[in-house]
């Protein structure tokens, strides 16, 4: 019972905070967009990529796919070593 | 050499990282090879971190752009924002820098022996150097999402290292406990930089903070990223999982664990000095940031006095201890909007709470090991079990009497002086703090004489008659971290004004930080 | 061999459909044509393990040019008929399911494949279970017809027309 | 699966692994890149172990194997990375050279393989890596998981 | 353009009742139909968004790959 | 009222959030609660996104693009990056519990926590 | 040509396969209505590339012609029992 | 003329896909459902894509041989093949499993499937 009150009051604490952040966050659709014209302008002569996406992902924002790939190598890693054969498999 | 001053920044996490994906491939060598080049890597990291903090004191901000034309130009040429991911490290960066490489190096030369029986040693040295990676990035970021991406770096290497030793069921849960609130913590700072990138069109954490108007939404950024990284360091309303996770960690990863949430406590800092600053309303914040410590420190000490095992005792002192910085640093967050309390105690109170993580990451790392270099002679953690492994293991007893001095509080040690600066300060804005916090620091010093008593004095079990001393690797990692704690311990003065209080202006001054990225300041 | 080729040469020309309007030999330009050589060869020995069986002869023109006659043709005709045939149903209601064992007497997988697959898209019928080793169906049927119950093995002209015999023509 | 699925299957499995390298090789002209293009590849793979079983798949496709090409992937990527570190880590040292060096005009056209300098590079690297990341996850999470129901 | 915003309006609001639907059901491999049925139409809301790289990322992330591990865990854990 | 329903992408995100939050607090079982990360990483992904609308806009990909009017690309990339970590946590977790289940017999959070705080 | 308000119906049509994903009574019937959740998006994507005039959007709704199948086909062998 | 093919394409494909959803809701067993969620849908799509073919392939013609309206026409019909080979294979896995998970049809007058044992 008491663990249902206390559920209820965090959802409603988090649904109030959201939903006032939703509605008073600027309209849908008109983002402001300094950084972005930048990279939609001068993408094509800095990195000759045609899609601007990409461009971002390998060559601005390059650094984040690298730790991205990282994070994926880690958990490829942590699974594999998760299901390893242990030396005590057979006493287990 | 100049060159590699230049590029330290990127190379002291591209270096570990560059290791991490060649691992696998050396450890087909041989083990022996794969742990000498997984150390080497690692003082080599430790080499790079040193550079790279005299660049620092010597000429102030360290700024990498990454693939830009030239490093050191954040913003392109004829634009009036950045674009790229900028890496900037000031004084704390390189501060948490050190601990996080030595606390490495020390776990990976700890792990050599402890590990020498266990399957899947590549891949836990490739998960130990990715855990490396993650906290010199948190540390050295200066972008949003990029502390985003690596957050969840730490949160996966750590779990997945929590968890190794799957034999054991609390292992996996405590893995798995780790892995929900880190990754539950990562996606509220993810949920936080897009509300900030939605009002501002930016990432960068210079650039925001120059144009930042603290709006309502921004109220809800700061409260998301408070919670989160609150959560990801350990402090009260979300502890819960400290202790689960930190018992069952293997061998030299558990001092690890802990830099990394150091790091993300140093982190919370940068956020509230850096990002936020006096914009925030400062008072609110710094008192809900001191009762969180306050709390920690308590509930952590009590439950601690109740444990029986040795590393969930220790865990909760870190809990316990994780209170004292909040606190240091919560009394300089609640006096930032006044200069002259600022200049007259805000100051030293951040440097206390700071010097206290780093002395906490030495010892209470100390301490750790000992615990774990117990549990693998012993093959237990439970303290009613153990007693008279002072006369077998004399190195490890001695080990503990440094670490557990230390946390205590007593003079002479590190800790004292640490201590001592986070109550001078406290007193001035409010004496109970100070009267709790010493409260709680006689609770610790009871709460180790314990563990001292039952594991180390007392009559000699019969059956831990053969036991011996640990492997000489196992003594080497321990003598790195007691090595730390000494040299603090003996010049105190030396190391708080060469490293400490460098950090602690760098989290003070926002106008330079947010001047390196955008000029001018 | 001549499986590695093939398998070469069909992912090459997939790979030519994907890359249309790229340059001016033909649609293609000269970098996409080597590329697309490259990948269907990694392709190819990549799934060569796993293509095991009798798949050439597949490609021979003629199967392919029967496979589009009978796919604008009979199956196409099939197939709007069993589709008016749903929508009759979906709009009365008016059903009578069951299922029934088919022994169309086909031989090989690609056959039994495309007469399954032919019967699921077409009037009323559903392929349900598939017998490994006589190839026999089980199809589920939403109108049984009442004659064909009387005798086993079933006659299937009434549930799957002409297909067998057309699967066997193009896949046999 | 039956018969027929497994036909399917077979049909399936070249045309989604083409269709993966298709994604990544043109990363940087149409939508795709080293993660979409590696995760189609991926899930042709897992389209192998839901029809013949993960034990027959684990024959022709070891778990080292997988290994290492994560590692080459990882390497080749970060040693990208590295090539450009004359000027800076992740520079993109290849635009205007005459590998993969064309730079189109500013504006629509038609597209051209040859352009983006290291990106097509870096896209081929990632999607090595995560071509063997989430195969090796599924394959060893569906191994041990088919081991777990033997046990029992 | 009024469609658009009406495409906008259902298909949001289509996934937040599939995310209620994960959270009603009881049975595990509803809700994983439910898991996948919501990773389906938050494709097509990014196709809407104009994100096409995204939509494909989360078509081959969101549609196969998760609940290919989300099955192969529930068959793993499932008492018999 | 109609400023509200222009915004329906974002309320769909803060609904999101809620029901994410609601599984993962309300849910026993371990693999529901993992589905609560999975939804909470959706509508994450979701808001970047959405952030990154821009009216009348087409993808930032000048291939055959029908204009130059395009939506932000940066949100774009950064969701290609959650998602692929998204993946990353959510298999190491199954794993997780998969491991759970091999020690315990259970995945239910109650039952099988042998060690209390 | 005006391919929208076909998509908005297409939309409709998805609301109605999702009322038998909520209620079908068992667990074959939601994934009947995945399957048809599936297709009908396919479609729907096909005729918005055509709408927005970008040819290379269609690459997206072959992905997804291709990649439900296999979430298909993992669902009805976890039903089916089968080992994986 | 062109236009009014399409439209008619389009009336008759979205025809049959409000028929399968009808068809999903009205049935009373899981096979019908399967019937009306497969053939319908199917058939729809070819007729929707079927359009969108038409009107590329026509602007194709329009445009010239190196027109990127070839890759809409070609692309389009590639997805139109995947669905054509993967929904009644689809279909016919659900079909099979949800009668080995014990789904019995309803209403029905025979049933030779249940008296087949298969232990594979």
């Amino acid at each position: 019972m008491l663990r249902k009150v206390a559920i209820g009051l965090t959802l409603i604490a988090f649904g109030v905070m959201f939903f006032a952040a939703a509605v008073t966050i600027r309209p849908f659709g008109e983002p402001p967009s300094a950084m972005d014209d930048y990279i939609i302008e001068h993408s094509q002569q800095e990195t000759g990529a045609n899609n601007a996406v990409s461009a971002v992902v390998f060559d601005y924002r390059g650094y984040d796919t690298l730790g991205e790939a990282t994070i994926l190598f880690a958990a490829a890693t942590a699974v594999v070593m998760l299901f390893r054969k242990r030396k005590d498999e057979a006493s287990d | 050499m100049d060159a590699l001053t230049a590029h330290s920044s990127i190379l002291a996490i591209a270096i570990p990282l560059f290791a991490a994906f060649l691992t696998p491939l050396v450890g087909k060598l041989g083990a022996r090879t794969r742990n000498v080049f997984v150390v080497v890597v690692l003082a080599f990291v430790e080499f790079l971190v040193l550079v790279l903090a005299r660049d620092i004191y010597a000429n102030g901000i360290h700024l990498y752009t990454l693939g830009a034309v030239s490093p050191s130009l954040a913003i392109p040429e004829h634009y009036m924002v950045p674009v790229r991911i900028v890496l900037e490290v000031d004084g704390l960066g390189v501060f948490m820098g050190i601990i996080s490489a030595t606390v490495a190096l020390a776990g990976a030369i700890y792990s050599i022996s402890c590990m020498k029986h266990e399957t899947g040693q590549d891949r836990f040295y490739t998960l130990l150097l990715l855990l490396t990676v993650g906290m010199l990035g948190i540390q050295f970021t200066g972008d949003l999402f990029n502390l985003f991406v690596f957050l969840e770096i730490l949160s996966i290497s750590g779990a997945a290292l929590a968890a190794f030793r799957t034999r054991f069921i609390d292992a996996v849960e405590g893995g798995f406990k780790y892995l929900i609130v880190s990754t539950v913590a990562a996606l509220m700072v993810l949920l936080a930089t897009g509300l900030f990138y939605g009002q501002y069109n930016l990432l960068n954490i210079a650039a925001i903070a120059d144009v930042m108007q603290y709006t309502a939404l921004d109220k809800i950024a700061l409260a998301l990223l408070i919670v989160a990284l609150l959560t990801k360091s350990g402090g009260v309303p979300s502890h819960w999982w400290v202790p689960d996770t930190y018992t069952p960690a293997p061998a030299g990863t558990s001092p690890m664990i802990y830099a990394a949430t150091l790091a993300c406590m140093s982190t919370m800092f940068r956020v509230a000095f850096t990002l936020y600053g006096v914009k925030m309303s400062v008072a609110t914040i710094g008192w809900l940031i001191i009762i969180a410590g306050l709390l920690s420190m308590f509930v952590g000490v009590t439950m601690a006095l109740r444990q029986t095992d040795v590393k969930r005792l220790m865990a909760y002192h870190v809990i316990s201890q994780g209170g004292y910085m909040l606190l240091g640093v919560g009394v300089g967050i609640a006096v930032l909007g006044d200069p002259q309390a600022l200049a007259a105690y805000g100051r030293e109170a951040v440097a206390g709470g700071l010097f206290h993580v780093m002395n906490h990451a030495f010892f209470k790392g100390l301490l750790l090991l000992t615990g774990e270099a117990l549990f693998f002679r012993l093959g237990t953690r439970n303290l009613n079990r153990m007693g008279g492994m002072g006369r077998n293991m004399k190195w490890t007893c001695a080990f503990f009497l440094i670490g557990a001095l230390a946390i205590s509080g007593v003079p002479p040690l590190n800790g004292f002086a640490s201590k001592l600066m986070i109550y001078e300060a406290s007193y001035q804005l409010n004496p109970m703090l100070t009267i709790i916090a010493m409260m709680v620091s006689i609770m610790t010093l009871a709460s180790f004489t314990k563990v001292f008593q039952s594991a180390f004095t007392g009559p000699e079990l019969p059956e831990y008659k053969e036991v011996r001393e640990v492997p000489l690797s196992m003594k080497l990692g321990m003598g790195i971290l007691a090595g730390a704690t000494l040299f603090i311990s003996l010049f105190p003065s030396l190391v708080v004004n060469t490293i400490v209080y460098p950090a602690a202006d760098a989290l003070l001054n926002q106008a330079g930080y947010i001047g390196a990225v955008m000029g001018g300041g | 061999m001549t499986r590695f080729v093939a398998t070469t040469v069909a992912s090459f020309l997939l790979y030519l459909f994907l890359t249309t309007a790229s340059g001016a030999v033909g649609l293609w330009s000269l970098e996409e044509l080597a590329l697309g050589v490259l990948l269907a060869l990694i392709v190819a020995a990549l799934t060569r393990d796993v293509l095991k069986g009798d798949w050439v002869r597949l490609l021979s023109p003629r199967r392919c040019a029967l496979l589009v006659i009978y796919l604008v043709g009979p199956f196409f005709w099939a197939m709007a008929k069993a589709n008016l045939d749903v929508a009759y149903r979906v709009i009365t209601g008016r059903i009578k399911p069951g299922i029934v064992r088919i022994s169309p007497k086909l031989t090989n997988d690609a056959s039994i494949t495309l007469l399954a697959n032919s019967i699921t898209l077409t009037p009323g019928t559903l392929s349900v279970e598939v017998e490994e080793k006589t190839n026999d169906l089980y199809v589920h049927w939403i109108n049984v017809d009442e004659s064909v119950l009387a005798q086993t093995p079933r006659d299937y002209t009434l549930i799957c027309g002409g297909f067998p015999e057309w699967a066997r023509r193009i896949a046999g | 699966m039956s018969k027929i699925v497994r036909t399917v299957a077979k049909l399936l499995t070249p045309a989604i692994l083409l269709f993966g390298l298709y994604v990544i090789m043109h990363g940087h002209i149409t939508p795709g890149g080293g993660f979409q293009g590696g995760a189609v590849f991926a899930s042709g793979v897992a389209l192998l172990i839901v029809a013949f079983g993960a034990g027959r798949v684990e024959q022709f496709l070891k778990e080292h194997q997988l290994s290492m090409l994560e590692s080459g992937g990882g390497l080749l990527f970060i040693g990208l990375a590295f090539a450009g570190l004359a000027t800076a880590f992740f520079y993109n040292f290849l635009v205007g050279s005459p590998i993969f060096g064309h730079v189109p005009a500013f504006g629509p056209n038609p597209g051209d393989i040859w352009t983006g300098g290291t990106i097509p590079l870096m896209n081929v690297a990632v999607g090595m890596k995560v071509i063997a990341g989430l195969s090796a996850i599924v394959l060893v999470m569906a191994l041990a998981s088919s081991k777990q129901g033997e046990d029992e | 353009m009024i469609e658009l915003q009406v495409l906008h309006a259902i298909v949001p609001l289509l996934i937040v009742v599939c995310a209620v639907l994960v959270a009603r059901f009881k049975d595990l491999i509803s809700a994983v139909i439910a898991l996948a049925a919501l990773s389906l139409l938050l494709a097509l809301e990014f196709y809407l968004l104009q994100a096409p790289d995204v939509a494909i990322a989360e078509a081959g992330i969101g549609a196969a790959i998760t609940t290919a591990i989300f099955v192969i865990a529930i068959r793993a854990t499932k008492r018999t | 009222m109609s400023e509200f329903l222009a915004n329906i992408p974002f309320l769909a995100v803060a609904a999101l959030i809620c029901v994410a939050l609601y599984i993962m607090m309300s849910q026993r079982n371990l693999i529901k609660v993992v589905m609560g990360v999975v939804i909470l990483e959706s509508a994450v992904n979701l808001f970047l996104v959405t952030l990154g609308y821009r009216e009348g806009g087409v993808a930032p990909i000048f291939t055959n693009a029908p204009g130059t009017l395009m939506v932000l690309p940066v949100p774009q990339a950064l969701t290609l990056t959650s998602i692929v970590i998204g993946v990353a946590t959510t298999a190491l977790m199954l794993s997780m519990i998969m491991l759970i289940y091999r020690h315990t017999g259970e995945t239910d959070a109650e039952k099988s926590r042998k060690v209390k705080g | 040509m005006s391919w929208l308000p076909a998509v908005v119906f297409l939309g409709v049509c998805i609301a109605i396969a999702l009322v038998r994903v909520a209620i079908g009574p068992t667990v074959p019937d939601r994934i009947v209505g995945l399957d048809t959740v599936n297709t009908i998006v396919v479609v729907a994507m096909v005729l918005l590339g055509a709408a927005f005039r970008e040819v290379i959007y269609i690459d997206v709704a072959i992905v997804y012609a291709l990649l439900s199948f296999v979430a298909t086909l993992f669902i009805a062998k976890y039903i089916e029992k089968g080992k994986f | 003329m062109l236009d009014i093919i399409t439209y008619v394409l389009i009336g008759i494909g979205l025809f049959f896909n409000l028929m399968a959803g009808v068809g999903l809701l009205r049935f009373p067993d899981f096979y019908t459902r399967l019937h009306a969620g497969t053939k319908c849908t199917t058939f729809g799509s070819i007729f929707l894509i079927g359009a969108v073919v038409l009107q590329s392939v026509a602007a194709w013609i329009d445009g010239g041989w190196g027109s990127p309206d070839s890759v809409l026409a070609l692309h389009a019909a590639i997805a139109l093949a995947a669905i054509l080979v993967t929904n009644p294979t689809g279909a016919h896995a659900i079909a099979r499993a949800g009668h080995r998970s014990g789904i019995k049809p309803v209403q029905a007058v025979v049933d030779d499937l249940e008296d087949a044992k298969f232990n594979d």
